[in-house]
Parts: C-alpha cells; sequence; structure tokens
C-alpha cells in the first residue's frame, strides 16, 4: 500500500479520571488506507484514547487534527459528521429494528418527506456489497442476527457516515474463526478506498495480519510506535508487558494446602461451552485465560447454574450437584463475582450494609444476624473506603464497590469462589487488596477460580492456568508461564507449548451443524 | 466469616467503618430532604393548614376520627408499597376490596359465630388472589399491569355475579366493630379508634419487615432484578409475597371498610389508583427499588389531609381530582431529583467515579478501560 | 435539516380531519344513509327547548309546577296494583300492534350497576316469565350497555337490524345522547317502550316512569323544611351529575330549601358509603348538621353512621324505600322520610306490552304512582318485605308474581 | 435455516387469535340463530371497533416511545363537550369547533410529553395527573350533556357504505396514516428508536424528547378523534361518555394484546388493530349469547391475561441472547435444548 497522506494526528492526548491519570501525552496519527492498531493489556488507556476520538471524551489536553484541523468533539454525533465512526464493544443496536433502520437511524433517507424505505434498503444493499457482505438482507431483524452479523451491521453504520476514520474496538472479540475472515475482508475493503482504521485487539495474530503500523500502550503512556514489520509476536507481547509482575502480585499465604478437590466438571456443557474437564482444589487459585468470546463467562455461568450446563457432571467437595439456578449453586457452596458489578453484581440504590448482606437474606436469611455482625469487620479487612455502611454504593469509586461485591459473597462463607474479571475497571490499590484476598481466601481453604483478560493477573495469581478458546478448555500451563504462552495457546497460533493438547480450532461437530 | 484474615500483609491501622454517616440528628435532617421524608413534612404542614382554616380539627377526638378512617387507604398504600418497590403494579385492589365487603356481608350476615372462620376465609381469599397476581407476573411473564388489570375486571365481575350485585346486608355488629370500633377515655387523645390501632400494628409490622431479609431482598429486586437473580434470590416467589402482601392489605382494607362504611358494592372503587398515588406521594420509585414504606403510609395520610382541607376551605368536591392530579404531578418531578440530594455524601472527596453515573453518553457502559 | 415532527404531527393530524370532512360530505350527498335518522333537528327543536346549544339547566320551572300538581293527581286503576295505575292524559293507540302471537320483545338497558337496577331487573323478569307462560311474550332479549351511550347506541341499532324484534324497550343511560337511536327505533313503525329516564321525543308508544325528580325533591325539601328551623344546615348528599331523573331532584329540592332558607350543600358520592361518611363526618366538624337530604338511599347507612360515631344527634333525614335505609331509620328512630322512585315501573314496561299486544290504549306518558313511604307505613313495609336484603326496594311491586319471596331474596341476576 | 423456521411473530399470533376468535364467534352466533356476518351484525363489530381503535392507535404510539398515557378518557369527554358547546347545533360551527377541539387536545398532549421528557416523570404518573386534573374541570364546569351537534356533523356518524360505518373507515383512515407515520417517516423510526433505547437513539443524534412530545400530541389529537366521533354519534357532548368506556384500560389492553412490547421499542398499529377487534368480536358475541354483564367483565379479563400470556413469555425468553450468544450455532444449541 502507498504512503498515504495523514488524516488525523493526535498530539499529546491526556485524560484523568479524577486524579486517576489514564492517558498521558500520547500521540496518534492515521493515513489514509491504513490500519493503526493499538495495542496494550487492559487499562492501558486504549478505550479512552478510542473514546476521545470518538467524541465521548473530551480529553484534559492534547490536541486532535483532522486534515490539518484542530477539532474538539463534545457529542458522539459531531465526531460522526465529521467523518470519525467508531464501533465500540458493545453493540449500539436497536434488536427489534431491521439492519437497515439500525444502519440509517437517525439519517433515514427521504423523498417528498417520507422515507424512501426502497432507497434504504437500496443503499444498505449497495453498502454491504461495496463491503463485500453477502447474505445479510436489509430488511432482517437485528435480532435474529449472529452476533458476527450484528458486528458487521455495527461496522456497515460506521461506514455508512462517509467515515475516512474508522475505530474498532476489539471487532473480533466475541466471532468465531471464520467469521473473523470476513471481517477481514471487509477492512480490506475499507482501506483499499482509503479510509484509516484504528484497530484495537487483544488477538496479536490480527494484529499483524491487518497492521500497517503499530501503536503499544501500557499504563496510559505511549510505549513505542512503530511499522508492523519491523516487530514480532514476542517482541510485541514483550512491548506490553514489560514490567516486572512477581513484585506487584502476593505470594500465597504461608501453610496453604492444597487439598482435596473442591470442584470438578466431567465433560460438562451447555448451549456456549463444550466438554470441559477440570479439577480444582481447595487451597488453589485457577486463573483462566482465554480471548473475550472464548466462553470463559459463559464456563462460569454453566457451573453456577445461570445457564445450567446440559451435558456431563459436576460435583462439589465430592458430592454430585447440577444446580438450575444460581440459588441452587451457592446452597451448594459456590460464590460468583460477576463480571459486570452495576448490571449485574450491585443493587446502586441500596446502602453498603444492605448490598453485603444481599446473598445472605437472600440464600440463607437465618444467618443475616450473625453476617450483619461480621460485616462491619468483613468491609474493613477489605479497606473498603466509605464514609458509613449506610452510604449508598452508586456513590462509591469502582474499587470500592468491587470490595462490596465481594463482601457479599464471603458472608456466605464458599467453597468455591468464581470470579470474573474481578480488578476490571479498578485502580492499584485496590487491586492489590483483591489479589491478597484470594490469597487469604486460599489459606483458608477455599478454592478460587478466576477469569481474567489481564494476562499479568492471570500468571501472578494463578497456580495453575487453563486456557480456553472456541468454547472449549485448549489447555493448562503451569503457574509463572509467560504471556506469550498464553496468548498463543488462546489464539492458536504459532507453536504451542508442549504441556498443551490444543483443540482442533474447529470442532467438527460445529461444521457440521453449521 | 474467618476468611479475610490478611495475614500476608500488615494491615494499616483501620478504622472501622460506621454504621452511619451522621449523627442521628443529621440522618434525619437528610431523610426530610428526600421525598420518603418530605412526606410527612407535607403531611404536618397540612394538618396545620386544616386546623388554622377550622380550629375544630385540632380537636383530639377529631383528629383520631380522621386517622381512624384514613387507615384502609393507608394500609392499601403500605400493600401497594410492597408491589411497587419490587418493580410492579397492583391494578386489582380495588376488586379485592370490594371482594372482601360483599364476601363479609354475604358470608357472615347475622351469625356472629361466623365473623372468626369467615374472616379467615376472606384472609385466604386474599392470599388465593395475590398468588394468582404473583404467578401470573412472574411466571407467565405478563406485564404485571396486565395481569391485576385482568384481575380487576374478572374478580369485579365473578363478585358481582355471584351475589347479584348487591350484599345482603350488613354484617353482624361483632364484626362490624374491627373498622368502626374503638377504646373509649384514652387519656388526651379521648379515644382510640380500632383500624388506628390496627394501621399502627401493620404499619410497625411492615417496617419490621423490610428490614427483614425478606424486606431487604425486595428493595434489589426492585433495584435490579438481574443482580438479584445471580444472588441466588428466588425472585418470582419473592414477588408473588409481595402480590400476597398487596392483596391481604386490600383485605384488611375491605375488613375495615366494611365497619367504617358498610357493605356496599362500590366500597373500594377506585383504590388502586388512590394507593398508587398515595406511594408515587410517599417518595416511592415507580419502577421499584426505592422508598420507604411509612412513607408510603404517610403519603396516604397526606393525601386525606388534603381533600379535608379542601372540604374545610370549601373548595367545590369536583375540584379536588385536578388538585390531585397537580400535587402527584409536581410530587414526582420532585422525586427524582430529591432522592439524589438526599442521598448524596456530603462533600464530594469520596464520590470519586461520578464519572461513571453517565450524563454523557457512553458507549459501552458495562466495560471500564479495556 | 429535521422539520419538527410536532408540525409533522399536525399535519397528519389535519390530514386526518381532511380524510374525515371529505368522507362525510361526500356520502351524505349522494348516499344518503338507510338509517340517518328522518330529521332529529326538527323534532328536537321543536320539543326540546331546554336542548338547546347553552349548559343543560335542570330547573324548568313549568315542570316543576306540572310534577307538583301530579303529586296530588288522581290515578285510574287499582291502587292495589299501582304498577298499572297512571294519570289521566293523552292515550296511544295500539289497535294496530294487536296480535294473538307471542311477540318478540328486545330490551336495550343501561345497565344494571346499581341495586335499585338489580331489583328492577329481577322483577322485570319474573313479570317476563308471568307474560310467557300466558304466551303473550315469546322471548325478550336483552343487551345491557354496562352505562356507556355508545354502547346503548350500538344495542338499539343491533335490535333494529337484526334482533327480530316485534316491541323494543328502551331504558335510556342517558337523555340527550339517546335521543337519536330512540328515533330510529321508532322509524321501524315497531312499538317502542321508554322507561326510567327520558329521551327529548315523543315519537315513542308509551314513556313509562313515575311522577319524577321534581315531585321527589319537593317531598323531601318540603319535609325537611318542615323539620328544621330556618339557617339550619343541611347536606344534600348526590350519586352522580348528569342524569335528569337524579338532578331534577336536586334542582326542586335546591330551591326549596332556598325559598325556606335552609343552608343546603351538595356533594356528589358515587354512592360510596365511604365518601359519604368522610363528607359528613367533615361537615360535623365544621359544625352542625341539623339535616340529611340523599339523592338515593343507598349510603343513608353510612350518613346515619356518621352521626353516631361524631356522637352528635341525629339529622332529620330523607332517604329512599331500600331496605337498608327502612331498617337503619327504625333503629335509630330518627325523624325521616323515604320518598320512593317507583322501582315497579321496571314491571309496567312489560305489562305495557301486554296491553299493546291485546290492542287496548296506553297512556302515551304513563305517569306511575310515586308516594313517599312516612313514619307510619314503615313497619308495614319492613314486615312484609321481612328477610329481604338489604338492596332490595319496599315498593317493588313484585308481590303477586311468580317466584314471591324467595327471588328476590336469593337475589340471582338473570 | 433460520429463516424457515422462524416462529410466528406476535403480530402472527394475535392475528391467528382474531382469527380463531372470528370462526368460535360466528360458530356460537350460529348456535344462537343468528348470521354472524349479517350486515347488520358487521355494522356492530365495525362500530365497536372505531372508538376503542381510534384511541388504541394513539395509545400504541405512546407505548412504542415507552411511555403510557391513561388521560385520554377525559381528553375524549373534554373534546366532545367543548365541540359540542362551540358547534351549538350551527353547520357553520363545525370546521372551528373540530379545530378548536383538536387543538385542546393537542395541547393536553403536548403537556403530557413536556411532563414526561423533560420533567422526567413517569408516563403513568403524568397522563393520571393529567386526567384528574381535566376531570376535576369537567366536574366542575360542565354538569350532564352540553352543546349540540348539528345535523350535518351527525351525518358522520350515520353514515354507512355497504355494511361499513363512516367511522370505521375514519379510524382505518387514521390508522394507516399511523402505519405511514411509523414506517415511511422519520418521526416513526425514531419513535421506535426512542422506544428501544433511549442510550442508542441518542448516540444515533436523534434529540430523544421530540418523538416522545410527539407520541403524547399525536395520542391525545387522536383521543379528539374518537372525542368528536362520538360527538357526532351522541349528537350531544358528554363530560362523562370518556370514562363510560373505560377507554384508559381497555386500550392500553388491547394494545398490548397486539402483541405490542408494554416497555416501549417493538410493536405495531396491525396488531392493535387485531387486538381491538378480538375485544369487539368478544363483545359482539356476547352480547348476541346475552351473557350477564357481570360476566362478561370475568371473560374479558381472563381473556386479556391469557391472550397476553400466550406470547409474552416467548417472547422474554428470546430476548436475552441477542448480544452475548456466542456464534449463531450456539444460539440453534440454546433454543433447540
Amino acid at each position: 500500500m502507498p504512503a498515504t497522506s495523514v488524516v488525523l494526528q493526535a498530539r499529546g492526548l491526556t485524560k484523568s479520571f479524577v486524579g486517576h491519570t489514564v492517558l498521558e501525552d500520547v500521540d496518534l496519527e492515521l493515513r489514509a488506507g491504513e490500519v493503526l492498531g493499538l495495542v496494550g493489556e487492559n487499562g492501558a488507556g486504549k478505550s479512552t484514547l478510542m473514546k476521545i476520538l470518538a467524541g465521548v471524551h473530551s480529553p484534559d489536553s492534547g490536541t486532535v487534527e483532522l486534515n490539518g484541523e484542530a477539532v474538539s468533539f463534545s457529542h458522539p454525533v459531531q465526531a460522526q459528521q465529521a467523518g470519525i465512526s467508531t464501533v465500540f464493544q458493545e453493540f449500539n443496536l436497536l434488536p427489534e429494528r431491521s439492519v437497515a433502520e439500525n444502519i440509517y437511524l437517525g439519517r433515514e433517507p427521504r423523498r417528498l418527506g417520507l422515507v424512501d424505505v426502497g432507497q434504504m434498503h437500496r443503499d444498505t444493499e449497495e453498502l454491504l456489497t461495496g463491503l463485500g457482505v453477502t447474505g445479510l438482507r436489509p430488511g432482517q431483524r437485528v435480532r435474529s442476527l449472529s452476533v458476527a452479523e450484528q458486528q458487521i451491521v455495527e461496522i456497515a453504520k460506521a461506514v455508512s457516515y462517509d467515515a475516512r476514520i474508522i475505530s474498532m474496538d476489539e471487532p473480533t472479540a466475541a466471532l468465531a474463526e471464520h467469521e473473523v475472515e470476513l471481517l477481514y475482508g471487509i477492512i480490506g475493503t475499507l482501506t483499499a478506498r482509503g479510509v484509516a482504521i484504528l484497530y484495537v485487539s487483544h488477538r496479536l495474530k490480527e494484529i499483524f495480519r491487518l497492521c500497517d503500523t503499530i501503536t503499544v500502550l501500557k499504563d496510559g503512556r505511549q510505549v513505542t510506535t512503530q511499522p508492523a514489520s519491523s516487530l514480532d509476536d514476542a517482541e510485541l507481547v514483550r512491548l506490553m508487558v514489560g514490567r516486572s509482575i512477581s513484585s506487584f502480585f502476593p505470594d500465597p499465604v504461608e501453610g496453604t494446602v492444597v487439598g482435596e478437590p473442591a470442584l470438578e466438571l466431567r465433560d460438562a456443557g451447555n448451549g456456549y461451552v463444550d466438554g470441559v474437564d477440570l479439577t480444582l482444589r481447595a487451597g488453589e487459585v485457577v486463573g483462566i485465560a482465554g480471548l473475550q468470546g472464548s466462553g470463559r463467562t459463559e464456563l462460569f455461568e454453566g457451573i453456577f447454574g445461570v445457564r445450567p450446563f446440559t451435558r456431563g457432571t459436576m460435583s462439589i467437595a465430592g458430592t454430585q450437584v447440577r444446580p438450575r439456578s444460581p440459588r441452587a449453586a451457592i446452597r451448594a457452596g459456590l460464590a460468583m463475582v460477576t463480571e459486570d458489578r452495576k448490571a449485574t453484581g450491585l443493587a446502586l440504590n441500596q446502602t453498603i450494609l444492605d448490598n453485603a448482606l444481599g446473598v445472605v437474606r437472600a440464600v440463607f436469611p437465618r444467618r443475616t444476624a450473625q453476617a450483619r455482625r461480621d460485616v462491619p469487620g468483613l468491609l474493613s479487612s477489605l479497606e473498603v473506603s466509605a464514609r458509613a455502611t449506610d452510604q449508598e454504593v452508586q456513590f462509591l469509586s469502582g474499587g470500592n464497590q468491587q470490595k462490596v461485591v465481594l463482601a457479599r459473597w464471603l458472608t456466605t462463607e464458599p467453597r468455591v469462589v468464581l470470579m470474573d474479571e474481578p480488578t476490571r475497571g479498578i485502580d492499584v490499590g485496590a487491586k492489590h487488596s483483591i489479589y491478597e484476598l484470594m490469597r487469604s481466601l486460599a489459606a483458608d481453604g477455599v478454592a478460587v477460580l478466576m477469569v481474567s483478560s489481564e494476562l499479568p493477573e492471570v500468571i501472578g495469581m494463578s497456580d495453575r492456568i487453563l486456557v480456553m478458546r472456541d468454547g472449549r478448555l485448549a489447555g493448562e500451563l503451569p503457574a509463572g508461564s509467560s504471556e506469550e504462552t498464553v496468548l498463543q495457546l488462546a489464539t492458536g497460533v504459532t507453536v504451542a507449548p508442549t504441556t498443551t493438547t490444543p483443540a482442533p480450532t474447529d470442532a467438527p461437530t460445529e461444521e457440521v451443524a453449521r | 466469616m474467618s476468611t479475610p484474615v490478611t495475614t500476608s500483609t500488615p494491615a494499616p491501622a483501620r478504622t472501622a467503618i460506621p454504621a452511619h454517616q451522621r449523627g442521628l440528628g443529621g440522618r434525619l435532617l437528610a431523610a426530610v430532604l428526600t421525598p420518603g421524608g418530605a412526606v410527612f413534612v407535607l403531611a404536618a404542614v397540612l394538618l396545620v393548614a386544616t386546623i388554622q382554616a377550622n380550629p375544630n380539627f385540632g380537636d383530639p377526638g377529631v383528629i383520631m376520627l380522621f386517622l381512624g378512617r384514613t387507615a384502609p387507604i393507608a394500609i392499601a398504600a403500605i400493600g401497594q408499597y410492597y408491589v411497587i418497590v419490587s418493580g410492579e403494579f397492583d391494578l386489582s385492589m380495588g376488586a379485592v376490596i370490594g371482594t372482601q365487603v360483599v364476601l363479609a356481608g354475604n358470608m357472615i350476615g347475622e351469625d356472629p359465630d361466623k365473623v372468626v372462620p369467615v374472616t379467615v376465609l376472606m384472609l385466604l381469599v386474599g392470599a388465593a388472589v395475590g398468588f394468582a397476581n404473583g404467578v401470573l407476573t412472574t411466571l407467565l411473564k405478563v406485564p404485571s399491569f396486565i395481569v391485576t388489570l385482568g384481575m380487576m375486571l374478572a374478580l369485579g365481575g365473578l363478585v358481582s355475579y355471584l351475589t347479584g350485585g348487591a350484599a345482603t346486608g350488613n354484617p353482624v355488629d361483632e364484626f362490624r366493630e374491627i373498622g368502626r370500633g374503638r377504646f373509649e377515655n384514652v387519656p388526651v387523645l379521648e379515644f382510640l379508634p380500632y383500624p388506628l390501632i390496627i394501621l399502627v400494628v401493620l404499619a410497625i409490622a411492615a417496617t419490621l419487615l423490610m428490614r427483614r431479609p425478606f424486606g431487604r431482598n425486595l428493595l434489589a429486586v426492585g433495584d435490579n432484578p438481574e443482580s438479584a437473580e445471580r444472588s441466588g434470590t428466588s425472585v418470582w416467589w419473592l414477588k408473588t409475597r409481595a402480590f400476597m402482601i398487596s392483596s391481604l392489605a386490600a383485605s384488611v382494607s375491605g375488613i375495615l371498610l366494611v365497619g367504617y362504611a358498610g357493605v356496599h358494592p362500590s366500597v373500594g372503587d377506585g383504590y388502586e389508583f388512590t394507593a398508587i398515588t398515595a406511594v408515587v406521594l410517599g417518595g416511592v420509585l415507580l419502577g421499584g427499588g426505592r422508598g420507604w414504606v411509612l412513607s408510603a403510609a404517610a403519603g396516604a395520610i397526606a393525601l386525606e389531609l388534603l381533600f379535608t382541607l379542601l372540604t374545610v376551605k370549601e373548595v367545590e368536591s369536583t375540584w379536588r381530582d385536578t388538585v390531585q392530579g397537580v400535587i402527584i404531578i409536581v410530587a414526582v418531578a420532585v422525586a427524582a431529583r430529591g432522592w439524589q440530594a438526599g442521598r448524596r455524601p456530603r462533600g464530594s472527596a469520596r464520590r470519586a467515579p461520578s464519572t461513571r453515573i453517565p450524563t454523557t453518553p457512553t458507549p459501552g457502559t458495562t466495560n471500564g478501560d479495556n | 435539516m429535521r422539520k419538527s415532527p410536532l408540525l409533522r404531527g399536525a399535519v397528519v393530524s389535519a390530514a386526518a380531519l381532511l380524510v374525515l370532512a371529505a368522507c362525510s360530505t361526500d356520502d351524505s350527498v349522494d348516499d344518503p344513509a338507510p338509517d340517518a335518522g328522518a330529521d332529529p333537528e326538527t323534532s328536537e327543536s321543536a320539543d326540546a327547548p331546554a336542548d338547546s346549544s347553552a349548559d343543560t339547566e335542570w330547573f324548568v320551572q313549568a315542570d316543576f309546577d306540572e310534577q307538583d300538581a301530579q303529586r296530588s293527581a288522581t290515578f285510574e286503576g287499582d291502587e292495589a296494583t299501582p304498577w298499572l295505575q297512571y294519570i289521566d292524559g293523552p292515550m296511544t293507540d295500539t289497535k294496530k300492534y294487536a296480535t294473538q302471537e307471542a311477540q318478540k320483545v328486545c330490551f336495550a338497558n343501561a345497565s344494571i350497576s346499581n341495586p335499585w337496577r338489580q331489583t328492577g331487573w329481577i322483577t322485570m323478569n319474573q313479570q317476563l316469565k308471568a307474560l310467557q307462560d300466558s304466551n303473550v311474550i315469546g322471548e325478550m332479549e336483552t343487551r345491557d350497555a354496562q352505562d356507556d351511550d355508545n354502547t346503548q347506541i350500538a344495542d338499539i341499532d343491533y335490535f333494529i337490524t337484526e334482533g327480530n324484534c316485534d316491541v323494543f324497550i328502551i331504558s335510556p343511560n342517558s337523555t340527550a345522547a339517546m335521543t337519536p337511536a330512540v328515533e330510529r327505533a321508532c322509524e321501524t313503525g315497531k312499538p317502542v317502550i321508554v322507561f326510567d329516564r327520558g329521551v327529548n321525543t315523543d315519537c315513542y308508544t308509551s314513556f313509562i316512569h313515575p311522577i319524577g325528580g321534581y315531585a321527589w325533591g319537593i317531598d323531601t325539601a318540603n319535609f325537611l323544611s318542615d323539620n328544621l328551623e330556618e339557617g339550619d344546615k343541611v347536606v344534600a348528599l348526590r350519586i352522580l351529575p348528569g342524569v335528569d331523573v337524579l338532578e331534577t331532584r336536586w334542582a326542586a329540592a335546591e330551591k326549596i330549601f332556598k325559598d325556606n332558607g335552609i343552608d343546603a350543600v351538595d356533594y356528589f358520592t358515587g354512592a360510596d358509603p365511604s365518601k359519604i361518611k368522610q363528607i359528613i363526618s367533615d361537615e360535623l366538624v365544621k359544625g352542625d348538621v341539623k339535616g340529611v337530604w340523599m339523592d338515593a338511599g343507598d349510603g343513608a347507612v353510612a350518613a346515619i353512621e356518621a352521626f353516631e360515631d361524631a356522637g352528635v344527634d341525629l339529622p332529620v333525614m330523607t332517604g329512599e324505600d331500600e331496605m337498608s335505609f327502612l331498617r337503619k331509620w327504625e333503629e335509630t328512630g330518627l325523624t325521616g322520610l323515604a320518598p320512593v322512585y317507583s322501582n315497579f315501573q321496571w314491571r309496567t314496561t312489560l305489562l305495557a306490552v301486554e296491553k299493546i299486544v291485546k290492542g287496548e290504549a296506553i297512556p302515551t306518558e304513563w305517569v306511575l304512582p310515586q308516594t313517599p313511604i312516612t313514619e307510619d307505613e314503615r313497619a308495614d313495609f319492613l314486615e312484609e318485605n321481612d328477610g329481604m336484603p338489604d338492596g332490595h326496594y319496599a315498593k317493588f311491586g313484585g308481590e303477586d308474581l311468580p317466584g314471591y319471596p324467595q327471588v328476590w331474596q336469593d337475589r340471582k341476576i338473570p | 435455516m433460520r429463516s424457515r423456521l422462524q416462529p410466528l411473530t406476535s403480530t402472527g399470533i394475535v392475528v391467528a387469535v382474531l382469527v380463531l376468535s372470528l370462526v368460535v364467534g360466528a360458530i356460537l352466533t350460529a348456535v344462537e340463530g343468528r348470521n354472524f356476518l349479517s350486515s347488520g351484525n358487521i355494522d356492530a363489530v365495525l362500530t365497536g371497533c372505531s372508538i376503542l381503535g381510534l384511541i388504541a392507535i394513539g395509545q400504541t404510539l405512546v407505548i412504542l416511545v415507552g411511555s403510557l398515557d391513561l388521560s385520554v378518557p377525559f381528553v375524549v369527554s373534554l373534546t366532545s363537550v367543548v365541540a359540542a358547546g362551540q358547534m351549538a347545533g350551527e353547520p357553520a360551527n363545525v370546521v372551528p369547533a373540530v379545530l378548536l377541539a383538536l387543538g385542546i387536545a393537542a395541547v393536553i398532549g403536548l403537556a403530557n410529553g413536556l411532563v414526561v421528557s423533560f420533567l422526567k416523570v413517569h408516563g403513568f404518573i403524568a397522563t393520571l395527573g393529567m386526567g384528574l386534573i381535566i376531570s376535576g374541570y369537567l366536574g366542575s364546569n360542565y354538569q350532564g350533556s352540553h352543546g349540540l351537534a348539528p345535523r350535518s356533523f351527525r351525518l358522520i356518524d350515520a353514515t354507512q357504505i355497504g355494511p361499513v360505518p363512516l367511522t370505521f373507515l375514519i379510524m382505518l383512515g387514521c390508522a394507516l396514516l399511523a402505519i405511514v407515520m411509523l414506517r415511511r417517516t422519520r418521526l416513526g423510526h425514531h419513535l421506535y428508536a426512542v422506544g428501544g433505547s433511549p442510550e442508542v437513539a441518542r448516540l444515533s443524534g436523534i434529540r430523544t424528547s421530540v418523538p416522545v412530545i410527539a407520541a403524547h400530541v399525536l395520542c391525545s389529537v387522536l383521543a379528539a378523534v374518537a372525542g368528536l366521533l362520538l360527538l357526532s354519534r351522541l349528537s350531544v357532548g358528554s363530560p362523562t361518555i370518556g370514562s363510560q368506556g373505560d377507554y384508559d384500560l381497555m386500550s392500553i389492553a388491547a394494545v398490548v394484546l397486539g402483541g405490542t412490547l408494554l416497555a416501549g421499542g417493538k410493536g405495531n398499529i396491525v396488531g392493535t388493530l387485531a387486538g381491538v377487534a378480538i375485544f369487539a368480536v368478544l363483545d359482539n358475541v356476547m352480547g348476541v349469547m346475552q351473557v350477564n354483564p357481570f360476566l362478561k367483565d370475568v371473560i374479558r379479563g381472563l381473556v386479556i391475561v391469557a391472550a397476553v400470556a400466550v406470547y409474552a413469555g416467548r417472547e422474554i425468553d428470546r430476548r436475552p441472547a441477542r448480544f452475548d450468544r456466542p456464534t449463531g450455532l450456539d444460539a440453534v444449541l440454546q433454543e433447540t435444548k
């Protein structure tokens, strides 16, 4: 691809939220027809950077120039009108409306004052054809689409703004392998048209395949920007990680004993995961790594009875169980810290105390009095900083909210704690106390199973690492494995470490059913 | 709870988190700033205004009579509160009251021996109606608005059909005493109407119940059903119990109204909307998750005081609707803001991520930084 | 760039209006509807001066005077069967309807949503049984409008086109609104009987009603005025606005109260006893209440109990011949009067059908007697109606009908 | 494969229920010795649809946008008395009276919309309050019937084209306009968007208050049209005509029965009309069978709940997998489970 003109130039972007700097002095340069890969760990500032470009946030300092002119947006629509479209991780689609209606929402073509549905469908058709997409009808309801198809609609919507710049936040996160190919094709089409693309992904394979240039962010700072050709897997991972993790993660508490199996799965599966064999012992902290959409959360939901397993067996402390609901799972001694504390973890309008007692009250109401006595001490030991326990949790910081979530589960005295992204979106100090908590839980004979997108966390905290890919356990790695190894196993690229037995990337059953 | 002993790190000197953000006085003050607290002030203001307009209303006996007759609607509001706070509606309340009134009239009749068994039966009927509302709403997933609307039509029609539209007559006085009788010669108060005692007892019971796991779980379900489900809450049973409480409260209202007003099929007409109005006036959030049960009762008393004031001021009874309409719109508009103001901690230092309460559009609301 | 959707909304509705206007003119020009009504305008403006575009004014001096006179008029017929009595006046010749065949009667009922209507409805059904046994009436088809004007118009239209009716009986839900529909029924040439509330037309074969609201108002207001001092306060408890038979009661009473210096204040209660009790309680707190006037009896008990609960002297009171009031009246011994809005008119309508079938002339406006029950007569009526439910009416006039007294005691709505 | 196996939409189910009720109704009517399809009966059924239909169309718009309108019965009554008073029996006054009535309704709708969108008051409370306000005004200023519609205006109700009453055609016309509005105007598209997700709508550059206000205005105006048609039918204005028909709750029931989500964002006018028609057929058949009026209410109540239950559960079950189901395959697995 010939070197082309710079369409967007950002300089010295800095952004902090309430004293916590999430982005510091970052420069960015997007060229027409080129793909810029933006990589970094979770919390490195990628999303914030994207949101600044999209007009969701405005930077504290720094400038953004579009085709040489300084711009600043206060609303996403302004960014869109200026030619910057963003495809976010969460779909911003109306499930009950058709593909065409979603794409042209707010800009429906009109003739004689009426929405020209025919035109809209033709435009959509053309748009999709132009992107090389077939088999998607403009009139289809979005709800009836697969996630990959929804993703395509999102991208088509972004393109339809005549965007000169499209940023995509992990667009392949929820896609299966073959669906990714479709996306690659679309990106190829777009760059051929001279669109500049900002591409955020954890999948290194993709980064190398798609990107012309790669910018690495770490802790809000720009580590490097260089041509993709000058980097390789190992080097990129080193740049992304680039710090000693051992100091940050506490060691197991002395005297922690790994005991009997606390949780065992044999060939377990539901609509989302399949053939999971897993043994978790008391006193262990086991991490599950895997890309988004690899079925990590769904595995937890299977164990916890949210989407009960339909196949295989499960036992807790040797007793066979099959929880059909979270309630049953909790009774069996499980606890689950959910991925999204606001949507599924807390009742934001209730007080800290009420939230901390939420599970006990729901499942073991008779233990409420005891739990109520324990909560203040528990909250202090978690270092929750709050004015009082009658403060509503909506006014707490993310880290403190997360600690309240932990408190509400600890009051039930579980045998097995499932933690889905336990440190997402919280500050370093809070992270550290959550790590300490995990260790002390293990010391007390609790089994901890953790899902995390942050590789250092998985590697630093886990006694063993399980890696998931495409709804299956792809393998197991020992503590202290390198991030490269984990990533390779998770993405299924290049040489797999000898300790693993990689599952075939495309399970034959899927092929048949599809 | 023995687990979180952080032996690995020497804990910095921690002070336990206090139970309350403010002293008792401060908390009361903060409470008054919320709509749930403000309704008590509103009721007091209305009472003063009424007494000022006509000093006779300051007579303890008159106040007692007033509170006695407000008991049925206050109890209904308490019942409705449970349903609303769990995020649902109960439109069948008036029909349940009508049913109970007619049942009392027809089944007890002139036989004092039937008072107890029929009362038990009435409460069973109330519980059954609530159970049906709850199950249809939670398990069949029909919106509660529709379920209870259907129940309202069906129950009202059924009772009229079975009884010929009118009750045989008032039940024996022993039964009516529940809603009409009073303890005489009470110091200061002159006398105490039974309905007031029942209201006080039920209000205390309701307050205690809201402090029990059931009540807290109900608030949590109304606030965030998803989170409650994952916390092991049996959502269907919880909400069904709320519906049962609502119908039982309506049944008690009905029993009191038989005493207060006598048997008539139109007793209870429109109670569902009056009760919802009272609950909303009490600052309880439609959609669930917020509000105090006593405020709902206070809302009912404030509403009735308002009507009395209008009577005293010789406002035409036809204009009462208009006043009621204005009041509830204003109350709810203010409430949305009031809860924030009253519950926010003083000083903003701790309110770190208030940026997360989205004021600007934030696509990707659920994830933090990736 | 975007046009205001508000504007667009207005355009859309204006377009709807255009459609509306366009259609009606088109069709009225070249497709006069078959059932468009003869010419309602003339008939109405002719005999209903009150029904102009102005607000409905309920007090009409001429009607007041007429009913005042009728209170003391002589009624034709046997006093033992008051439901067949009438005041002498114009008669409708029904010879053309005379037949041997059992008739199909179509009854468009406003509703059975209050005890008075329920009692009448039961009586009517028992009368129907009697007439079916004597083969006068073959079948009566009833449509119940559930208190909705719109529904009742549809019901009448349905009867006209689909009912195969020999006789129409209409108990109008409201006066003015039902007039065109009644006129359409008249146009079929079949006998039309209207009872209870009236209509603004005289196309009917017979309009059956007791003397009327003014008479009620005169009886009751005179009674209260006689038993009270000038300046005494009377609380008037009214059910609902806008029903002629109720409005005229108050119109007459209000005038008399004013003439006699009685301080009367009126409330609408929807017949809800708890509302009634609250109103009285509040009034008692404000000051003495010496009299209670009611435009219907149900709820009277609650009114009396409000006095009892407040511990004050019972008022002078007028209720109705509903059993609940009669019983409470006797129990408390208050000074009272039970005016009557004769419930037996429900059976008179069917008996009128019998006369029509026989070709006997019937009064065009069949004014039934309407005599209040006084304290002296009370005991008799209580005794006769022993065992009846509270919602029953003492002067229901069905003692000679099949099923008496069981049917009324059971109060099973047909 | 998915498209071939696509289950019935809720509109499809409602229409199926309507067809079923028509068949059952025809049979029951025949048992009573009547003809369901006679012109008189068709007229009765269609007339039964007209008024509730108009109101339900407006209610659909309001519910689609995520609100509710409990003030419709009072708007109906108010417009009927105001227009009748203005007409005062004079044909020349018809146009100003109609415009006045529609204008007043639009103002009421505007007030509803403003309260809902800017004061953030739940539609339930905002319109309940508005209903009470109007009801107080009506009760204080109008005792009994009021005004008079001139003959020319009354012809609207009296006119029929074949067995089809003109009022029904007007209702259909409004329905058609509403359908066009929903499908062919930006306002309509934005109405769905705001009802489905205000956040997504805002991100797409839509001012979310506009559809909310417009829906409320249109709903009130349609209620006014219903009030005018009732005036044409009754010949006089009536301050209680709206409450007599229970149009608030019945219209909501019809809308939900028609497959529109009470939470908004999904539904259509056709479903609502089918819902209204189901009620009309039900009432018609119960009328023919001379069902006890009290039992009528029982049956209505049962039918409302039962009919909504038929698809309410399915709709909700199919919803959650929409964003997080990983692949089409798994979705299929989940559904066959």
